[in-house]
Order: C-alpha cells, then structure tokens, then sequence
C-alpha cells in the first residue's frame, strides 16, 4: 500500500451553490462601507471617519457622563433634537462632502465600474448599494449619538415616563436620522454623480451647502423675496423639518414656513437628485 | 511591393522646408561628435540619428547607461523588454528629455535645443493624448502651421488622407476611438514632410487592415530616403517593416544590426529547425552523419527538430539526403531564426 | 449545444447602426473575435454581457438570454476589460476576492479562489501588493486571474496582451491557452494582432461593416483546398528564374515574389519535384511548407 | 495664419468650461447682490470707501486671483497634465511664443470676466459713483494681467497648479499681508488696491505706491512671468 501521494495543484472547480444578485450587492455594500471608513486601507483614508465619528458621538457621551455621575439632565425629549443643530451636522456635512463622493466617484476614475457592470450588478442594482452604504454611513453619525442619550437616560431613569412617550421619541429621533441620511445621500450622490474627480465633488458639496443657505437668507431677508424660497436650503430645510418633527419652534424657526412644505420640499429635492443621478448614469458610457 | 497609389510626399512636398536635405549631403558636424578611438569610421556619414555615450538617471535608478549607436536612412526599429530604458532612449531621441551625460545629434542638430532640427524630425509619441476639443484637422493643420508650411490646410488634409482619416469629420478628437486617434498622430508627423520620423508604438489600436496599410507606408518612407525609428512590441509586424534592429536591455545596448545576421553570431545557441519527411528516422541520421546537423529529437510519427550550428550547408544538404532516400519533405520550418527568438536570447527570458 | 448563439442581430444608437445583421456560433474552446475598427466588436462583446439589447435578433448565452436574465448570466463569465486601469491602493488578493463574491461565491470561499487565481498567474508572492505598485504586465495578468477566479464558463478577454513586451506576450498567451485546455473554461478573445489569433485560437468570428464576414475553425478558413508548396530559397535571381522554369516545366503554375516561390500542385507530388528542383540546382532551402493561407490573408480577402 | 495665431486660437478655445463659466457667474453673483445690498442699508457712511474696502477684500482679494488661477493655470497646466504639450513644443517655433500666447488668451478672458462684475459692484456700492467704478475696473485689469501671469507659470512649474495657487492666495496673499505690514507691499493686491483707491482719490492715500508704480510693477510681473515660463520650458523633461 504505498503511502506516498500526489496531488492535483490544479484548478479546483466550484459547484456550491451561487448567492445571485443578492449576494452581489451585500458585498458591493460590505466593500463599499469598509472603503468608505478607511478599513483596509492606508491610515490617511481613516483620518476623516474617525473625525466624524467623534465629532457626533463625544458631546452626547459627555453628556451621558455628566447624567450619570450628578444624575438629573433634562427629563423631557427637548434636548433630543438639539444636537442636530450643531455637532450632527457638522459631522454630517464632513460625512456627505468627504465620504460620499468617493463612493461613486472613484469607482468611475480605477475602472471598477466596468468591473462592476460585467457583474450580476447592472447600473440600477449598483446605484441602489451605493445609495444603501451612504443612508448607513449617514445614519451611523446621525442614529447613533441621540439613540445613546435616550437609552442613557432610560437607565438614569431620568428618560421619557411611560412606555407609549419611550417609544414615541425612539421614533421621532429615527424619523429624523432617516430625513437627514436620506436628504444628504441624495445630494451628495448627485453631485458625485458629475465627476470623476471626488476632490472636485467635494468642493462642490460643500460650496453648494454654504452657497444655498448664505444665498437663500440673503434673497428672503434681504430682498424680501417669499419665505418658500428657504426650501433652497441645502441644510436648513431638513434641519427645519427635524425640529417640526420633534415639534419644537426653537432657533431655526421659519415660522411662516408651514410643515406640509418642508415635506414637500424635502420629498421634491429627492426626486430631483436621484433622478439627475439615473439620468446620469444610464447613459454613462463605460469607456474605463 | 511599393504601393503605387500613396503619392510620395517628397514629390508632393512644397520646396518650402527649408533644407532640401538628401540622404548623401546629411553630413553629421564631424567635429561636435569625436568618434570612439575604438571604430573605424563612427558614426557613418549618412547616419541621421546618433547618440554617442549617453546616460540618463532619475534619481539613483540609472535607466540608460553609456548606449551609443547610429541610425541611417531606411526603417530601423528599437525593442527592448519593458523596463529596458527603451522610452527614456527614444523620449532623449526625440529631444524631450535630456540626457545625464553624452550627445544626441538627429537631423543636423541637438533636437532639444536647435529649433531647425527639430522641424525635421516627425515624432509620433507614446501616450494617448491628443487635444481633445479640436477637430482632427485642426489639429494636424495646427502641427503644419507650427512647422512654416506655406498652404498648411491643403498639407493636413493631404496627411489625413495618407493614414485614411476624413479630415471634414466634424467630431473632436477627444470621442475618437484608439485606433483612429493614432492615425491622427500619424498624421501629424507626416504632414510637414520630416526627414526623420520617430514613432512609439504606431500601430497601437490599428485593426489589421490599416496596420498593413500603415507598415506599407513606413516602408515606402524608408525606400525614399526617410529615416524611420519604429519602437514596439509587436515583433511580427517589425520583421516586416525590415531587418535592422537596436535591442536595448537593462538600460544598455543588447545588439544592432540585421537580425538574422545577430542570430548568427550566437554561437552558442544552435539554430534549431522542424523537418517533416517520411523515414524520418534514417533521413535523421544520415543528417547526424553528415556533419551538418548537432542533433536530432524525433518528436512524432514523421516530424523531427534537429539542432545545426552550420545553417548553410545544412539547408544544401537536407534536400540531397531525402532525395537519396526517397523520403517526401513536406516541411523545413526554422523555429528559432525569427525576431522573436532573438529577442528572447538577447534579454536573456529563459526558453 | 452553443457557448453563445447569434442570429440577425442588429444594433442601432439612434439612426447609426452599430450592427446591421450578425449571426454566429461560438463553440467551446478559444474563440477570436475579429473585425476592423467601428465593426461593433465592442458592442458585441457589451451585448454578450447584457450590458445592452440587441436592437433586433436573438442572442443565448450559456442558454439564456442575456438582457433578460443578466444576472445569472454574467455569474457564469468573466470580462478583463481592454483598459488597465485598477483601484491603485487595493491589493490585488482582496481585489480578485471582491470580484469572485460579486460572482456569487461565498466570503470564504471567494478569498481561498482568489489566492488559487492569482498563483495560476504567477502572482503568487505579490498577490498581497496594491494594484497601483504593478507593472503593466501584472496587472494584465491580475485581470486574467479576477476573470477566472469565479469558475466561470466562458472568460471574455479584450487585447489581453495590450502593453506587454514579446517575452510577456507569449507568457500570457500561453496562460490564456492553459486556462481554455488546461482547466477547460472557454475563452472569447478580442484582438487585433492576427499572429496572436492564429497562435491560441481554435476558431474565428470576423465582424465587418455590421455583418458576419466570415465564422469557423481556423483550419477550414485557412484551407485553400488546392494543395501547393510555399519555398524561401537561398539563391540568386537566375537560380529563381531556373526553379520556376522547372515547375512551369512539369505543367504547374509557380511564381516568385524576392527570394518566396509560391507553387499550386494538384497532389502531394509536388514537395518530391521541389525538393528535386533544390538539388538539381544545388540551392539552400530556408523555409519550406504546404501552401496555406494566414488568418490575415483570410480577413484581408474578406474586408477588402 | 500665422503660428502666433494658431497657438492663440489653440489656447482661447480651451479656456471656456461649463465649470469655468459657473465659478465666473457664481462670483459676479455674489459680489452684485453684496453690492446691492450695500447699496439699500440705510445708514450714511462714506459710500465710496465702503465700496473700495469690500471689493478690495471680495474683488481684488477673492475674486480676480480666484478666476485668473483656474484660467491661466490651466492652460499649460492642462497640457502638461494630459502629456500632449508635446505637440507644440516639438514644433520648431520658438518657446517664448508658447509662453506669451497662453499668458495673454488666459488675460484676454479673466479680464472681461472681473472687469465687469467688480466694475458694476463698484457702481452700485459707492452709490453711481462713475469714478469708483472706473477705478476698481482698471485695478481689477491689472490684477488680472499680473496673476495670469503668475498662475500660466505655475502651469508648468508644479504638478497640481489649482492646490499651490489657492494655497498662494489665502496664505500669502491674505494671511501674511494681514500679519506682517512689510510683507503686503509685495503682493498683487496691494499695488492693484493702491491703484484703485489713488484713482478713486478715496480715503488715506500715503503709505501706498504710486500709480506708475503699481502699473509697472504688475506688468513687470506679468511680462516676468512670460520669460520664467519660457526658461522653464526649456529646461523641463516633456512627457
């Protein structure tokens, strides 16, 4: 019985079983997601995830450590909405102008389009993981920081009384997570959607953030033009909406503009960028 | 076979370029360039193109080191494995990039600094990128404007149609294909009628056709005085434009020269040739009798490769030996006498 | 049954038509795909993909309809496109993994196929370098390994040997050649470089102005049906002119183009009679073989 | 057409991108309805220096470097970038021709571009002072000519001119300045300010240079630029 052996070093053929489209896009978002905080790659691609991620999650575990070793804070949802204003957005803005760009852009610049593209995925399949990855990079900064005050709080004891209030601030905080993520992709993906530079699309982004709201609160206050000329507002409006949902009139007030119309004009900003972005891409033609 | 339907640009050329330079009164300023102690008479008068020790570094990485050779009128080619300094040499050629140490001298004068020289040089360079925004005449006309040609439109449409482009395609260059981009290139190289051409990869994204039609049209420059340096990677398509060859690896010279006659000089590589014959098995040995063959491997039912190192007298003796026998040639292929072969020795790739 | 099955196959972008009536079959093997520049090569190839429909006419790839069932299709094919453009900081092993997992495969057996791919290739010590540090010639062969890392059915490669210096040329062709006999995946290559064709490929599909020129096993494309004896001689002018004189002679047709003597025979005969004629005129023979034609005579002859 | 002509052609067409025109726009944009803005506040102060201390800041400051370094350093830069200046340095024309023509089509098109938003800024802000205007319209020029200048050079000195020229804009031209008094006097800005207020006659005059002065030294730097240009041209390894 000899027991010497050699074995075949050749080509192993694979007959399992193929997970199809669904599997396609699950690593399309995995690679996407892990690209996009810099896993896997050099340490200057993980400079601003990291910074975002601060940025959102210190003032709220601060705040919850402040709650925890003096107890008391605010027991009602008043403060819940008010990190919006400031720290959210300001990792929201770095989120959407640094991160989002490189999630259409560069795949355009290495040629991984055309790889892409000759994969079960198909130009809407693609669009629709990209746009997945941006809405969880998004709501990883903007779900997060409020959810962990609540659930502080709850354990303080200090949190919203009863059960039927608990849940109603859960939802009103993810209502609000989801306008901004889902308003931010939006644009940011749409204006990804002009360059193959994302260096190019980041400025753009960020430009056409501060331009609408300088240009908007000029044109109203200034040259009194109707208040509907706020829905222009880049930031203002889903923040606006974002107060309106948690019903308070707080610094961003926009009194006289009335609530269906942010909706609407929140709802009509979506249809415009993501359409632009299909327009866009369906025609694009994949010379790379 | 000269196509007779390509017009000669020398006759169609306008007496206007400057120097009605002919191969025989190029004379190199013997004096700038002091030939090596070492050979007769370097570099030949009617040479177009030499570059005497030069040397260029970037940084500590030496990509050519101390490479002197002459190019005379006719179609030569440069090859060398990538990584060889082949395009440094040709981009120092051309006069784009200088070199560390040593002289480059091509159509009268250093291209990179003599104004007069460099319009006779016609360089078609690697990269892909041509102004994207103009349309393919605007372009070539450009090129013919800028080398003081009288009636520069009638010489660009005259160029285009040389490499099959229609010159009133009213689309810009930056949607073209690869292939017809390239013939843009071309043009623009032939339009002011050079004296020297240099071209990196020409041929790159032509289909078949108009690669044959484009070596036919290097050819015909070659025969009418041109001298035509032709970098590539495509070794059938360079056998056929001619036989002359510099083959550059590792930063230095390999070889020059006609390349069969290279492949003679390797001596220590035996020629091997692929008989087909009946009764191969004594036709084999009668071969080894003979003297006229090293050795010879039976490698199916009538097909043999024998290994020679006296190719001549093998080629008179093979037809003898199987009429003597009576055996049937169908086949004498030689496997390692092409380009290829020399190329693969010369850069030392293992078998 | 058919690799991939073609029939009328049109394709219009708005009032220029790409493709006006192509229909082949492409059996398993190495196939070439060949045409001029604009014949809609590239059209075809996107259309094999599914990346768009055919105007008109029906297309089956691996069985079904590409356009239709895109997915499950392009599962089964791999596709190294022309470009060598590569995301420059990822490593070439997550990036053949990524590719395979798209394909269907599981993470982990994706990342054990991508090591497998990217040895087949001789990458195996650099599999873990990012694809921006390759050389050319690399990342070519990267490319080859994402194609067949999935177990495909039939690879798609387009000028595979673009950029490559002759050593690395034949160290890809003869890959390309291990992965169709070897491990037994068919390959479609789309080049133009004839020689190439002719050395790796089993069959042809031409593609000329819109139609099908010409489709079929090399070897009947190539045969002229009439036998016949090419020769390169080492002689001189006069020593020609005798050989050919010798042939006429004998009632066959023979011509001379420089030192090439092409003669039509009608049988086998004719190599005894050329090998006569050499040693009755004491001449060298260099080359000499059955009259054949070469794919580029084939695809000159059918495009004109 | 001869090759001056040629390259001039060559250059202008290249010189105008959607981008391009909606920086050029979105500038105007925002210095009219500043301007207007000045133009409605209520209170009553000096129009004319508030008129020159905004477009000195906005105008000259952002606005004239801004387009002249996205015009003029594009149009070698382009060139470089894309490997196919080659076909025009290979040319037996000479180099200085290449270097003048990019400098004065990248002018011929920031010119107008700034000379008319700042010059209409400049109406509105200081109230329909035609003086003012005129003076902010020919500072803005010679802003314009010495950037372009600067910025065609920058084309071909460094790999990413747009990064290096901002970073010249914000760092020195405004931050420095700012810091160190000494230093202002070296900037573009300075002499194209000190050419606005003096034509303008408006607010304190000493301490700035001249008119001839100003008008000398732009030009010079523009012209100085031309001849770096063609020096570097020379001495650079061309793709």
């Amino acid at each position: 019985m000899s027991d010497a052996q050699i074995f075949d070093q050749g080509y192993r053929t694979y007959s399992g079983e193929r997970t199809g489209l669904k599997g396609a896009l699950r690593s399309l978002i995995v690679h996407s997601l892990r690209a996009s905080l810099g896993l896997g790659r050099k340490a200057r691609h993980k400079i601003v995830p990291v910074l975002t991620v601060a940025i959102s999650y210190l003032p709220a575990i601060i705040i919850l450590g402040i709650a925890v070793l003096f107890g008391g804070g605010a027991a009602d949802d008043a403060n819940y909405y008010s990190y919006y204003d400031n720290s959210i957005s300001i990792a929201v803005i770095l989120m959407v102008a640094f991160i989002v760009p490189q999630l259409l852009c560069t795949d355009r610049r290495t040629g991984l389009l055309g790889v892409y593209l000759a994969s079960p995925l198909n130009r809407p399949t693609y669009l629709l993981g990209k746009a997945i990855t941006s809405i969880i990079l998004l709501l990883l900064v903007t779900l997060g920081p409020p959810l962990l005050i609540l659930l502080g709080y709850s354990l303080q004891g200090v949190g919203p009384h009863g059960f039927g209030q608990w849940i109603e601030t859960f939802i009103k905080i993810v209502a609000s997570s989801l306008v901004l993520g889902l308003f931010l992709t939006a644009v940011g993906l749409a204006i990804s959607a002009t360059t193959d530079r994302w260096a190019t699309a980041t400025a753009t982004i960020i430009g056409a953030l501060i331009a609408s709201t300088i240009v908007t609160e000029v044109l109203v206050t200034e040259a009194k033009l109707p208040p509907a000329i706020r829905l222009a507002n880049l930031i203002g409006l889903p923040i606006t909406l974002i107060h309106r949902i948690h019903n308070d009139v707080g610094e961003w007030s926009y009194t006289d503009n009335p609530t269906w119309s942010l909706w609407l004009g929140v709802v009509g900003w979506l249809c415009l960028t993501l359409g632009f972005v299909w327009a866009r891409y369906r025609t694009l033609l994949v010379r790379r | 076979m000269v196509p007779t339907t390509i017009p000669t640009p020398a006759a169609a050329a306008p007496a206007a370029s400057s120097v009605q330079v002919g191969p025989a009164t190029a004379q190199p300023a013997s004096s700038a360039l002091p030939p090596p102690p070492s050979q007769v008479q370097w570099p030949p008068a009617n040479a177009t193109i030499v570059a005497n020790m030069v040397t260029r570094s970037f940084g500590e990485l030496v990509a050519v080191s101390g490479v002197s050779f002459a190019v005379q009128p006719g179609v030569s080619a440069l090859l060398g494995p990538n990584g060889a300094g082949k395009s440094t040499m040709l981009r120092m050629l051309s006069g784009q990039i200088a070199p560390t140490s040593g002289e480059i001298w091509v159509a009268g004068g250093n291209p990179r600094t003599d104004q007069a020289a460099r319009g006779r040089i016609g360089l078609v360079p690697q990269q892909d990128g041509v102004f994207d925004r103009e349309m393919s005449l605007a372009v070539v006309k450009l090129a013919a404007v800028l080398s003081d040609l009288d009636e520069p439109e009638a010489r660009a449409r005259w160029a285009l149609n040389l490499v099959e482009m229609d010159p009133d395609l009213n689309r810009p260059v930056g949607t073209f294909s690869k292939g017809m981009r390239q013939r843009v290139k071309i043009a623009q190289a032939l339009v002011h009628d050079p004296l020297v051409f240099m071209m990196d990869e020409p041929l790159n994204g032509l289909d078949p056709r108009q690669r044959k039609q484009m070596v036919e049209l290097f050819q015909h420059l070659g025969s009418i005085g041109k001298t035509v340096l032709i970098s590539s990677h495509v070794l059938d398509e360079v056998e056929r434009f001619g036989s002359h060859v510099i083959v550059m690896a590792k930063g230095r010279l390999a070889a020059q020269g006609d390349f069969h006659a290279i492949r003679r000089l390797m001596d220590n590589q035996p020629l091997r040739v692929r008989i087909e014959a009946t009764q191969i098995q004594i036709v084999g040995a009668e071969l080894i009798r003979s003297g006229a063959v090293l050795g010879c491997t039976i490698t199916s039912h009538n097909q043999a490769n024998v290994t020679t190192s006296d190719i001549v007298r093998f080629r008179r003796v093979v037809a003898k030996i199987c009429q003597q026998h009576n055996s049937r040639l169908s086949e004498l292929a030689p496997l390692d006498d092409d380009l290829e072969s020399v190329f693969r020795y010369l850069t030392g790739a293992s078998q | 049954m058919s690799l991939v099955s073609a029939r009328n196959i049109s394709k219009n972008y708005g009032q220029f038509s790409a493709l006006s009536d192509v229909s082949f079959d492409i059996e398993p093997g190495v196939t070439g795909l060949l045409g001029a520049n604009g014949a809609g090569k590239t059209t075809m190839l996107g259309m094999i993909i599914g990346l768009h429909a055919p105007t008109s006419g029906s297309l089956q790839v691996l069985g079904q309809n590409p356009w239709t069932a895109g997915a499950s299709v392009r599962e089964r094919l791999g596709y190294a496109p022309e470009h060598h453009t590569l995301p420059p900081d990822m490593p070439a092993v997550d990036f053949v993994r990524h590719v395979a997992e798209l394909h269907g495969l599981p993470r982990d057996e994706a990342a054990a196929r991508s090591s497998d791919a990217l040895w087949l290739v001789d990458l195996g010590e650099e599999r873990f370098r990012p694809m921006g540090t390759m050389s050319t010639g690399q990342r070519q062969r990267v490319k080859l390994a994402q194609a067949i890392a999935h177990d495909p059915n039939l690879i798609l490669l387009d000028e595979p040997t673009d950029g490559l210096d002759p050593v690395q040329r034949d160290l890809m062709l003869d890959l390309i050649k291990h992965v169709s006999t070897g491990i037994g995946i068919n390959v479609i290559l789309s080049s133009h470089l004839l020689d190439e064709v002719e050395k790796i490929c089993d069959s042809v599909v031409i593609v000329g102005n819109g139609v099908t020129l010409a489709t079929g096993k090399l070897d009947d494309l190539r045969d002229t049906g009439t036998t016949g004896v090419v020769m390169e001689l080492e002689a001189n002018q006069d020593q020609i002119d005798w050989v050919l004189n010798y042939f006429r002679h004998h009632g066959l047709t023979a011509s001379a183009i420089a030192r090439r003597i092409t003669v039509e025979g009608a049988d086998e005969s004719v190599f005894d009679l050329a090998r006569d004629a050499c040693v009755a005129a004491d001449i060298g023979i260099i080359r000499l073989g059955p009259r054949s034609l070469t794919l580029e005579d084939v695809f000159l002859e059918q495009l004109g | 057409m001869s090759k001056f002509q040629g390259l001039f052609k060559l250059f202008s067409r290249h010189q105008m991108t959607t981008g391009r025109l909606v920086l050029i726009g979105g500038f105007a944009f925002v210095l009219l309805s500043a301007a207007l803005a000045i133009n409605r506040s209520p209170e009553d102060l000096d129009r004319s220096r508030s008129a020159l201390d905004f477009l000195e800041g906005m105008g000259l400051g952002l606005a004239v470097p801004i387009i002249a370094l996205v015009l003029a350093s594009s149009t070698l830069g382009d060139l470089v970038e894309d490997e196919t200046l080659v076909y025009l340095w290979h040319r037996p024309s000479p180099r200085w021709m290449i270097a003048l023509s990019a400098w004065l089509s990248s002018t011929a098109v920031t010119v107008p571009a700034t000379v008319i938003p700042l010059g209409l800024s400049a109406l509105l802000a200081s109230g329909g002072s035609v003086r003012v205007a005129v003076a902010v319209a020919a500072a803005s020029t010679l802003a314009a000519v010495a950037y372009c200048g600067l910025f065609t050079l920058a084309g071909v000195m460094v790999r990413k001119p747009l990064v290096w020229g901002l970073l010249y804009v914000f760092i020195w031209e405004t931050l420095l300045t700012a810091l160190f008094g000494g230093l202002g006097r070296l900037s573009i800005r300075s002499y194209a300010a000190a050419l606005s207020n003096r034509l303008a006659g408006v607010g304190p005059l000493q301490g700035l240079h001249s008119v001839p002065a100003s008008i000398i030294a732009c030009l010079l730097i523009g012209l100085g630029c031309v001849g770096l240009t063609t020096w570097r041209l020379n001495k650079m390894d061309i793709a």
